[in-house]
């Protein structure tokens, strides 16, 4: 991980995104800290989504700044921005159907596959060390005896380990996750919460959005609260509980008073 | 292997050794035998001429009764939708399966051009009902045709619209394909050198049916007459549209086309005055048998190039007789045809010359009126 | 003999092949419907047949043949890198078409309809492929060239970069590559091969005109590379012979001689449409497009 | 000459708005290009001819079968071809090459049935147009510019009012959803295909009666209409219409200047402009790809 010396490896400056008249991101501004998971939550609609591919560079925000690591990655392209150290989960599966799981995770590995002539002439061969590192990662969430496996027959859950594995194993310094839990078994989300707690503590930095509060408020450090394209709250899971303004939109009567 | 797979992998091998069964079966009793390939467009945009030549065939077969001298005449034929690569296709399986002494086609200049060399290394005689390419004259000692080429089609056309109608500024408008192009440069070419003058040259993609802005073009010329290069669907096109507009320029057709009985009853009066080119016809007496006879068959008219291919049948057939028992009949014919004088044809009296062309006399025809035709000039 | 009908049809086989496998590379393998080839096919067979016209050797003719194809290649994949699905197989059409009408209408340079006869036989280290079976020979030995070349690409790192694109290019752009690039060079090598066979029927055919490369040379080796199935070059190469033998058969079927064209064709379209029906994947396909 | 122009602009317009509007309808409903649907009218415009020439039935009669020949002939193609693909979740490519074969079947079925001989529908005369602001137009021409202006309005009606229209509409943008609140997608293809088709024969009425009849005038046709339908947004119908006469301008006013040989060059550069910088289209929706 390259050391940098801003304590915030994102910014969001002023972020401003309309559908026709839909407010999707309405001026947001907040930041991210480095070697934290910070979650962002807020109700179906509130633009979480809209802010990732905002990001991401797959739409162009109308205006405002995105900040990563010291640098303005604002309107660059998304092979660009990932390539600056950015790695994504898609909110819904988007997995290399016809491909092998296998396949899938070595595609994100490295991006000597796109040299045309290297290729060709036989290099890129996939090493043992590639093998291994895959195997091991896989054993992480109980996956290897799928490893050779077409994607498209694995079950939704199963398909969600592999996306998350594959986006832990392209080369990053900043983890972007959407959903990672989502429909997948309590069994499941232990293994996930455990896989993103050790990656923390190897100093990673993770931002994910999460519709299950419990799971959020479990895992991370800082939470950002929005709700239709504005933020609401920012702070640590115990300052968001009680704080009114996020109690009285948002959370309501369905937050359990005891956590998860 | 699925089940669905086998079956149709099966019915593949099957229809193979059916068709070579086939070939062997008929292949052996050669000797009292004597096969002619067709190859024409059956289908595809240029079946409307490549129909009419195979119906002329047939109906000479079958006047032979299907034999000659004492052998057995078969007639093999070949769809090449005007498409050079399946025109070698049907070409090779004639020579190199059916082993024919003699093909008829192609119809399309393009085709012709590319198996002229097939035939030629074969050394299997070919006449063309209907390819008018230049190029064909030197295609190969083996390369027939009994029409005549744009090149000469061109220049009887030009030479009498120059110095008998006495015209100097003329417009061309002629379909952008094979034919079409061959006859414009022909044409233009023999009309400048008289002198004349080519005030405007329009042309419109084969297999259009709206040439009225064409026409405008034209119209707005300060022009003596409109010469027109086109196939039979397109001349009733441009003759409705020509009267529609108002046109009242004399029109010149460099095509046989005003020739084929659907294209008078379908343009009706709009071809009233029309002058046309085609080969001469040579005494009424022999174009009406032959017309009478096809109408019995078929129950309608010959349309173009049914005389050619019907002429182009019997030459070889008359061919055949004179070389009776030579071993190397294909040589045999090719040498025959060489000597044909004055043939009097369907489709004109024909006359081979050294290149395997043929100096047919050109007769210039006017419509009176619905249908009615009268000679103008023998050139 | 049989065998020059035989060897004609090999040659044919040949030359779809290496069409087949090239369109199989941007279609199966890139997911880019690419309607275009018969374009290329084209641009590859006027570039050759006007460079042995005036002159040049054959080794010359058929290698700027397919870089002037993979050039338009490459045109092509830059204007029309923002299109998916149906809009690209559309603008891929329409390209063929433009191509068709500039080879008709530019009289100067191809002589329009009138086409390119004469296009003498190849000839390679002073040797001249006269005759048929030592064309064979060339175009086996340029096919399995081909072959080999695709099947390494398709089988390396950087094939898989390319299926990933067909199955979901917004998430291979996500993980950092540039899908742009690798469209461009799929189109490319495609185009370049597509030139190059055309090229090859130029030279076999000795005879070239806009018309041999319209909609109706473009059914065929799409039919192939469905049939055979997508992604599947084993599947193209046995969909290439049968799609090819196919015809051969109906020829000696005595169908009565008024309805003989028609029939044939009758008959291609059922056998086609049957395949389809039966076995949409193709025969050996392995993969589904959305 | 200005307004003679706009007259054979307008003409070819109508024509192939009518061609395109029925194409159009039907790859809006089941997003796939159905190219078959020039093989509908070439085989309507024989059926009338068969039915008015060689039965001898009065015109009137002739032109309902002929509509219900049409309506009949598209839904059988989609019950009897397309649903198995459907069901079999067949990818647009294979769609797109069955339609392929299917417009093959047909041509060669016409040209077995009727012959390759032109063909002309008696009925109409053949007159000298009459004199309107300057530009000449026959009666039947004005007819097909109205009868292609009333249908565009009737067509619009049709997909805002009527409930197979929403219908319609719904499963257009999106089957899911539609399918959600109790709309059987199935059964709205039907009704696409036998709109569309029937739209086909309206256009084969026409089209037979201004121009003759040929077996290979489906293809001709399509080629044309599909440029129309794309310039206009291939999702709109309303567009498909005004696309079609766009492109009937641009190549009547095109060739006004350029030697008329570049009519089809035209009509296709502009199509692959519209494709390259708006692939939806003057009326189209901007799908974009998530």
């Amino acid at each position: 991980m390259v050391e940098s010396n801003w304590s915030n490896i994102l910014q969001i400056k002023n972020l401003k995104k309309y559908f026709g008249g839909v407010k999707a991101v309405d001026s947001c501004d907040f930041e991210v800290e480095k070697g934290k998971i910070t979650a962002l939550i807020g109700p179906n609609g509130a633009g979480k989504s809209t802010v990732f591919n905002l990001v991401l560079g797959l739409i162009n925000p109308d205006s405002g700044k995105v900040v990563f690591n010291g640098k303005n990655i604002t309107g660059l392209k998304p092979e660009d921005i990932s390539n600056l150290g950015i790695s994504r989960l898609f909110q819904q599966t988007r997995l290399f159907n016809n491909l092998t799981v296998k396949e899938n995770l070595l595609l994100a590995m490295d991006n000597k596959d796109v040299k045309f002539w290297k290729n060709l002439l036989g290099g890129n061969k996939v090493g043992k060390d590639k093998e291994k590192r895959i195997e091991q990662m896989l054993g992480l969430v109980g996956m290897e005896k799928f490893k050779n496996k077409i994607s498209r027959d694995l079950s939704y859950g199963q398909k969600r380990l592999v996306e998350l594995i594959r986006a832990v194993l392209k080369p990053h310094i900043f983890l972007m996750l959407d959903e990672p839990v989502a429909g997948v078994n309590p069994k499941l989300r232990k293994s996930i919460k455990g896989l993103l707690l050790k990656l923390k503590y190897q100093g990673e930095t993770i931002l994910l959005i999460e519709h299950d509060i419990n799971f959020a408020f479990s895992v991370s450090d800082e939470v950002i609260v929005m709700h239709q394209g504005k933020i609401l709250a920012k702070g640590t899971p115990t300052q968001i509980k009680n704080n009114p303004k996020v109690l009285e939109a948002y959370l309501g009567e369905q937050f359990s008073a005891g956590s998860s | 292997m699925s089940k669905t797979l086998q079956i149709i992998i099966g019915i593949i091998i099957i229809a193979i050794i059916v068709a070579l069964v086939f070939v062997f079966g008929t292949g052996k009793t050669t000797e009292g035998l004597v096969k002619i390939g067709v190859l024409a467009p059956l289908t595809g945009e240029a079946s409307q001429w490549g129909v009419p030549p195979k119906e002329g065939i047939e109906l000479a077969l079958e006047l032979i009764k299907n034999r000659v001298d004492n052998k057995k005449v078969e007639v093999i034929y070949e769809d090449t939708q005007c498409d050079p690569a399946k025109g070698v296709s049907a070409v090779q399986k004639l020579i190199n399966i059916d082993e024919v002494d003699a093909i008829i086609g192609a119809v399309c200049s393009s085709v012709t051009l590319a198996i002229a060399p097939i035939v030629e290394k074969s050394e299997v005689p070919l006449i063309s009902p209907a390819s008018t390419s230049p190029k064909i004259s030197d295609a190969g000692d083996y390369v027939f045709r009994v029409v005549p080429s744009d090149a000469l089609r061109g220049e009887v056309f030009a030479d009498y619209i120059k110095n008998d109608v006495g015209l100097n500024k003329v417009a061309i408008l002629y379909i952008n394909n094979e034919g079409g192009a061959g006859n414009k440069d022909s044409f233009k070419k023999r009309f400048e050198e008289l002198g004349g003058k080519i005030v405007a040259i329009e042309s419109y993609a084969q297999g259009t049916k709206d040439v009225k802005t064409q026409l405008m073009k034209i119209k707005n010329q300060n022009i003596q007459a409109i010469v027109i290069v086109s196939y039979p669907a397109d001349s009733v096109i441009i003759l409705k549209q020509a009267q529609e507009l108002g046109l009242s320029l004399p029109l010149y057709f460099q095509t046989e086309a005003l020739e084929d009985p659907f294209v008078l009853e379908a343009a009706g009066e709009s071809a009233n005055g029309v002058i046309y080119i085609l080969q001469a016809d040579p005494s009424g007496r022999e174009v009406e048998k032959f017309e009478n006879m096809f109408e019995e068959k078929f129950n309608r008219a010959p349309a173009l190039y049914a005389a050619e291919g019907f002429d182009a049948f019997n030459l070889i057939i008359k061919a055949i007789k004179e070389c009776k028992a030579e071993t190397d009949l294909s040589s045999c014919i090719k040498d025959e045809l060489y000597t044909i004088k004055n043939y009097q044809g369907v489709s004109g009296t024909i006359t081979f010359d050294g290149k395997g062309d043929v100096l047919k006399p050109m007769a210039i025809k006017k419509i009176i009126e619905n249908g009615k035709k009268k000679v103008l000039m023998i050139k | 003999m049989i065998s020059a009908y035989l060897i004609h049809l090999l040659i044919l086989i040949g030359i779809y092949l290496i069409l087949a496998i090239s369109l199989q590379l941007s279609v199966g393998f890139t997911g880019l419907l690419n309607l275009g080839h018969i374009a290329f096919y084209a641009i590859g067979a006027y570039i050759s047949a006007l460079l042995a016209l005036a002159g040049l050797p054959f080794w010359f003719c058929f290698l700027l043949a397919g870089i002037g194809a993979m050039f338009f290649g490459f045109l092509l994949a830059i204007s029309t890198n923002k299109l998916k699905g149906d809009y690209l197989a559309l603008a891929t059409l329409a390209f063929t078409f433009v191509i068709y009408a500039i080879t008709l209408n530019w009289t100067g340079l191809t002589r329009g309809p009138l086409g390119l006869p004469g296009i003498p036989k190849p000839s390679l280290f002073g040797f001249t492929f006269s005759d048929n079976f030592s064309f064979l020979v060339l175009v086996f030995v340029i096919a399995l060239i081909s072959y080999l070349i695709i099947t390494r690409i398709t089988k390396s790192p950087f094939g898989r970069v390319l299926e990933a694109i067909r199955d979901d290019e917004l998430a291979t752009r996500v993980l950092g590559k540039n899908t742009f690039k690798m469209k461009s060079y799929a189109l490319g090598i495609s185009a370049f091969f597509a030139g190059i066979a055309g090229s090859l029927y130029a030279y076999y055919i000795t005879f070239i005109d806009p018309s041999s490369f319209t909609l109706s040379q473009l059914i065929p080796v799409l039919a192939i590379v469905i049939i055979g199935g997508l992604a599947s070059l084993k599947g193209t190469i046995i969909a290439t012979i049968i799609l090819v033998l196919l015809p051969e058969p109906l020829r000696f079927v005595g169908f009565p001689s008024s309805i003989i064209g028609p029939a044939r064709q009758m008959i291609y379209a059922l056998l086609l449409l049957l395949i389809l029906i039966k076995k949409p994947r193709g025969l050996y396909g392995r993969i589904e497009l959305e | 000459m200005f307004p003679q122009l706009l007259v054979n602009s307008l003409i070819a317009g109508a024509i192939y708005a009518l061609v395109a509007s029925g194409f159009s309808l039907i790859y809006s409903t089941c997003k796939f290009v159905h190219f078959a649907h020039g093989a509908t009218i070439a085989f309507s415009a024989y059926f009338l001819y068969f039915l008015f020439s060689d039965l001898g039935l009065s015109f009137g009669l002739s032109v309902i079968f002929t509509i219900i020949f049409a309506s009949l002939l598209g839904w059988l193609m989609d019950k009897v071809v397309y649903k198995k693909l459907r069901q079999r979740k067949a990818s647009k490519v294979i769609l797109l090459m069955t339609s392929f074969a299917l417009l093959i079947f047909f041509e060669s079925l016409i040209l077995m049935l009727f012959g390759a001989d032109v063909k002309t529908i008696g009925y109409v005369k053949i007159a000298r147009g009459f004199d309107f602001l300057g530009a000449i137009i026959t009666p039947l021409q004005i007819v097909i510019i109205a009868v292609s202006l009333v249908l565009l309005v009737l067509l619009y009606f049709f997909m805002k009012r009527t409930k197979i229209g929403k219908a319609m509409r719904a499963v257009a943008d999106n089957k899911e959803v539609a399918e959600v609140v109790g709309i059987s997608a199935e059964n709205i293809y039907s009704w696409a295909f036998i709109v569309g088709s029937a739209i086909a024969g309206i256009a084969a009425i026409l089209v037979g009666l201004e121009q003759n009849l040929e077996p290979m005038m489906g293809t001709n046709l399509m080629i044309k209409g599909f440029t129309g339908a794309i310039i206009g947004g291939i999702g709109s119908v309303p567009g498909a219409v005004l696309g079609s006469f766009l492109l009937g301008f641009a190549e009547n006013f095109g060739i006004w200047f350029l030697p008329s040989g570049y009519k089809d060059a035209i009509a296709f550069a502009i199509l692959f402009i519209f494709l390259l910088f708006r692939h939806q289209g003057i009326l189209g929706i901007g799908r974009n790809s998530k």
